[in-house]
């Protein structure tokens, strides 16, 4: 496939922490969620998008202690994981567009996202289905003994459904190295957590499946990169599950490009707030102005390239409707 | 054109108020929460302000928060929940915003709501809707356009309605909630904005009784749910090659009319069914096996069924429009079944975009 | 119902613990499962039976506790629970029997007794559904205002069920008037539960949602009987959900009237020790032998009514084939 | 008697050894384990010493805990680790014991294994396989004992198949882990005792071909999974009247191969369909509408379908006799189809009854 091949030459996941990679990867994440979000007005996306912005901090800190040979598993909020992960550009908006070039041949779209040669697993609409989906992929990886990790994220609202205690359970009794990652962003669609959850105690329930559980309140893109990077050598030798809750913000709508504060059911100042936190800035901080400038340029001029790839791609024709039903 | 022998409450003779599906649905949850303390309304965002595509608007401000509330993400549960106080005597609907979502609900459906009344022996009845909409518009995706109402006209003990106009919609849903029994209520996403003619007071549409929503001679259209809609757009085409088309919507799946299929077909001796959905094992492959065994030896009978392409869908767009059944394709499909013996006939392109503009108020 | 108004009589569920009417509940549930099992290998029960010896004390402690406008919902295991709820016996007789005065009128059979003149909902033969459903009948009874509880019985393995976790954090959310009742008996049909779970913190893991949770590890009736009772007034006034964890010990083979010591599974040591603790001897020595003698011939002789009932009773016609398919 | 035109590897021809249904499953999967280390066999139970009614004998103890596991009791998340292993390249088989149980894993069945193909653009495959039971003995009830495969085949992306012997059961679960498609392997607890000819080494029964197993003349009785031996037992019954029954067994349900049956029923003008289900957009629904459609306008052709009573299914005997099609209701509608003009037939009870006593060596 064209589009896998064109972001060989991004490598997001070298070993050790670097300051230019994060911020490279966390501007970038940023850059073409506004990209898609600028586009999205006009016809060219194809499907509903569900953007991370403000959220890419924790996609980040993970992914980036990751190595290639380690999954990942996202959600239809997935631009963050799929892209931190090192999934194609190019194929992923392709897929935004609908066209035969797409990571999933415009027959996923936004909520589909995957890139197997990135060891991104396929995304699903469907809240919560990917976690088990995950922890197979785990099992997999123990019984042929690679020593890879599966990363699987979820938001707050997937934790509600049943198969989420399930896998902790099974991922725990069988000591699988999954990563489970919960955005909570505090919102399944515009329901509070507060309405949904009895009670705030997530990381005390997962522990009592002898899972370490962690909560990041902030979401500090280095410090769950850290915890991540430390707790990855026991993993990868049988050591079992770990959990980490990130609370994080979205900053815009739920589906769709822009933001939904005057619906009314939470605040702007909270996301002043969170926007100090921004993990884009934070990592900005970290580098000198001509080494961001460079890396800032290099994005837009990846973000151009890929957009052009997209929209210079055919739509499938319409025999592709028949295959791949079946292997 | 109604069908002569039934008289429908809320027919255009009983008024001219006009209102969208969407509205219809409120109207009618609120005319019998009002009437009936017992009912209640939940499931996930019933309270936010988009108020499931416009179809919950206003409940929560007239009823409150102790009658229509969110839920966790946790339809399995929420599905057993409801039964529980269905069985305690409420009347809960239970909203999806997807039939998709029902994939997660089907033991407590399958295995307890349709079963609970018999191996029970009657001890308890399960009055329940739930209240599901099959997802289409644009780039849905495999996981968002799914209509399975089939998997549910399988299973004795539940009832399956698929209104295709406000009008029944309005009438089927108090029927629904008014049903002693669990009720799989399948809405369509592009039924929301369309209009019918609809009675202010309620009213009930209830199961048993297919409408022949447009007389023809030449060959029998059943549509299904939205499928009515493209299914009159058709049969407006067809008029152009002066093919006569009769339109039938069985609105309630479950139990299903088929009679009145039988009789139309035993005129055209042509049957198209057109679903919202797969053919396989689907709700067409019922009705043309009901045709096929009640017409056995009266003569040549001519079937066909056309639903969703046998594959997930698509969002890319030429793949998307090829999914689904259209005005244009259905109208070949009949014009093939008319008209054996003719080359075979497409609308022309311009003309099969012009059937999108065509507004069918119903109730037909 | 005939099967309905013959159990009348029997009112298990007066106020007050009492020696005697305890001691009663057990031993009457005990001896008609002894019965049950004498009768299996005839061809009179027509539906496989899972016998509860040895875990009565659970059912007993609980239900005692309860007032009749209170809800009992248990399992395919669940001669206990319907008959310590105040199930109607010649009903439930019937039912084993496949008969027209059967609870279930012959359309149930033994994993789905129900009798909801005694509150004593319908239990079902998948594992883990009717945990949801109790939750639902007990949100009526706060929506309606009644005061009346539902005591929720399960099995060890019924927690493994993502609608387990999904249904106490509904009801810890909405503060719902339910009792759930874990009869642990260490094992899913034959499989252990250290095969199953990953951790054995279920009490801690329920806690963390709000629902105060407590593990009986001998399982013993006055106990249990104690704390529910001290619950409930609380639990009347919209105090929520509790939790009793009940370690316990099925006697018998998982279906069926033997017992699976030869299968090597599990050692007949265990079950030695266990009989010492067995409920209904030690609830058999609180009270005067007279009293005993006196309760045990009425238990004998209500049994053996019911039997007779359940056999002189007529089967269903071929007709009920068809009948409450629809309410 | 085979169909002529079929060559089935492990015919009578190619040894005579007789197996019964369930060891010639664990017999396959033992086969397919040693070949493909990548295979492994999961799901409640399957290690202990009941061992699934015998299908899983001897795993265990040839294969190791690594590769013979249970699991919690978690069908909804099991089905989506298995899914997981089997897009990492593993071949999973899933086992459970009961085929009411799969409605807890309906939304990872349906809204991934059927879909990932697809709307990941080919970029995974998902060889996994759900090998269920359909419970039947005595008192099973309303939720042990249910045949849902019509909802399997409904989907697109899923196959699915429900071998009637043991010679069929060993290769179509061969062929099923092989496939790199998710299979719903469809078994039947009555067919675990019978015995057939069975090839020791490995061998395929392919998806795509319906066979034969009795040629008759008069009328084309379709049997799904155990009502194939029925079916059987309906035709010997039918030979003391004269009439030539046609036995037909897909195998396979989807994808189907219905032109074999539509090829008989264009001889004999009758088709019975006898499922181990309910009608209602059942596999009968859809082999019905098959055969209507492919045999429009070549003059009548009468079908019926029999199935399970659309009612739960109820343990009290008398009920439950009557719940099921067998022999003597089957033989009595072939005849009504056969011999449209004669009085109505049943086989006298006795020989209804002695019907049972017919064992059949499959393959047929
Ligand atoms: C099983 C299921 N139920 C409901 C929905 C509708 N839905 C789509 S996104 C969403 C919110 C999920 O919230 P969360 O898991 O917190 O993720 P977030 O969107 O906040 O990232 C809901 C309810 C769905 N897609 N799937
Ligand atoms: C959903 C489901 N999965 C599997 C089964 C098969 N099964 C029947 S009983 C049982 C064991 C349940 O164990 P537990 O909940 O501990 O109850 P116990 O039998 O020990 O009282 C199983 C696995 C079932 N009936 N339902
Ligand atoms: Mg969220
Ligand atoms: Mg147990």
């Amino acid at each position: 496939m064209a589009a896998s091949k064109a972001s060989k030459s991004k490598r997001p996941n070298r070993p050790g922490a670097d300051a230019g990679r994060i911020y490279a990867s966390l501007r970038r994440i940023r850059r073409v969620e506004e990209e898609i979000a600028r586009i999205y007005p006009t016809d060219k996306i194809k499907s509903p998008v569900h953007l991370s912005i403000g959220q890419e901090g924790i996609a980040v800190g993970v992914c980036d202690a990751l190595e290639p040979r380690d999954a990942v598993s996202g959600t239809y909020r997935g631009h963050a994981t799929y892209l931190a992960k090192g999934g194609s550009l190019p194929g992923m908006m392709a897929e935004l567009f609908g066209k035969d070039t797409g990571c999933a041949r415009g027959k996923g779209g936004s909520m589909h996202l995957i890139d197997m040669k990135a060891n991104v697993l396929g995304t699903s609409a469907v809240v919560g289905t990917t976690v088990p989906v995950a922890v197979g992929f785990a099992m997999a990886q123990k019984m042929r003994k690679t020593g890879a990790v599966v990363a699987c994220f979820m938001g707050d609202g997937a934790t509600e459904e049943g198969c989420f205690p399930e896998s902790l359970n099974f991922a725990a009794l069988h000591k699988l190295p999954v990563i489970f990652v919960c955005e909570n962003n505090g919102f399944a669609i515009h329901e509070p957590i507060a309405k949904r959850q009895a009670t705030d105690k997530l990381c005390q329930r997962v522990a009592t499946y002898g899972i370490p559980a962690k909560r990041f309140v902030d979401s500090d893109t280095r410090a769950i990169r850290t915890h991540i990077a430390g707790a990855l050598p026991k993993m990868r030798k049988g050591g079992g599950p770990i959990f980490i809750e990130c609370m994080t913000w979205r900053w815009r709508e739920h589906v769709g490009p822009g933001d939904d504060y005057d619906a009314g059911f939470r605040s702007r100042s909270t996301l002043v707030r969170w926007q100090k936190k921004d993990p884009v800035e934070i990592a900005a901080k970290a580098l000198a102005k001509a080494a961001r400038a460079e890396i800032d340029a290099a994005i837009e001029a990846e973000i151009a390239a890929a957009i052009k790839f997209a929209e210079e791609s055919p739509f499938p024709p319409v025999e592709e409707l028949f295959t791949d039903v079946f292997a | 054109m109604s069908s002569p022998k039934l008289a429908w409450p809320g027919r255009p003779e009983d008024g001219r108020r006009v209102l969208r599906y969407v509205d219809a649905l409120s109207e009618s949850v609120a005319l019998e929460m009002e009437r009936d303390r017992s009912v209640f309304l939940f499931g996930l965002d019933v309270d936010d302000h988009k108020a499931i595509q416009g179809s919950t608007r206003g409940l929560l401000e007239k009823f409150g928060p102790d009658r229509v509330f969110t839920t966790p993400l946790s339809e399995d549960a929420m599905t057993g929940v409801a039964i529980g106080a269905a069985m305690a005597g409420m009347r809960p609907i239970h909203v999806h915003i997807r039939m998709d979502f029902l994939m997660l609900c089907m033991n407590q459906l399958v295995n307890i709501a349709a079963k609970a009344r018999y191996m029970y022996g009657g001890q308890v009845k399960v009055p329940l809707v739930v209240r599901t909409i099959i997802g289409k518009s644009w780039g849905q995706g495999a996981q968002h356009s799914q209509g399975l109402h089939s998997m549910f006209m399988h299973v004795p003990g539940l009832k399956v309605c698929a209104p295709s106009n406000a009008h029944d919609a309005k009438g089927a849903l108090a029927a629904a909630i008014r049903d002693d029994n669990p009720v799989v209520f399948v809405e369509h996403r592009l039924l929301y904005a369309t209009e019918a003619f609809v009675a202010e007071g309620a009213y009930l549409v209830p199961p048993g009784r297919s409408r022949v929503c447009r007389w023809g001679r030449d060959v029998t259209v059943v549509g299904i749910s939205n499928m009515v809609v493209e299914a009159l757009r058709a049969a407006e085409l067809l008029k152009e090659v002066g093919v006569s088309a009769e339109v039938i919507d069985p609105i309630w799946l479950a139990p299903l009319d088929s009679e009145t299929i039988v009789e139309s077909v035993r005129r055209t001796r042509k049957l198209l069914i057109v679903d919202n959905g797969w053919n396989m094992c689907g709700a067409g492959a019922e009705i043309a096996a009901r045709v096929a065994e009640a017409c056995a030896g009266e003569g040549p009978v001519s079937i066909r069924r056309i639903g969703f392409a046998p594959t997930p869908c698509p969002p890319s767009p030429i793949l998307e429009n090829a999914f689904y059944p259209n005005p244009a394709t259905i109208a070949a499909e009949a014009f093939a079944l008319a008209r054996p013996d003719a080359a075979p006939w497409a609308p022309d392109p311009s003309s099969a975009k012009l059937a999108y503009q065509m507004q069918f108020k119903g109730p037909f």
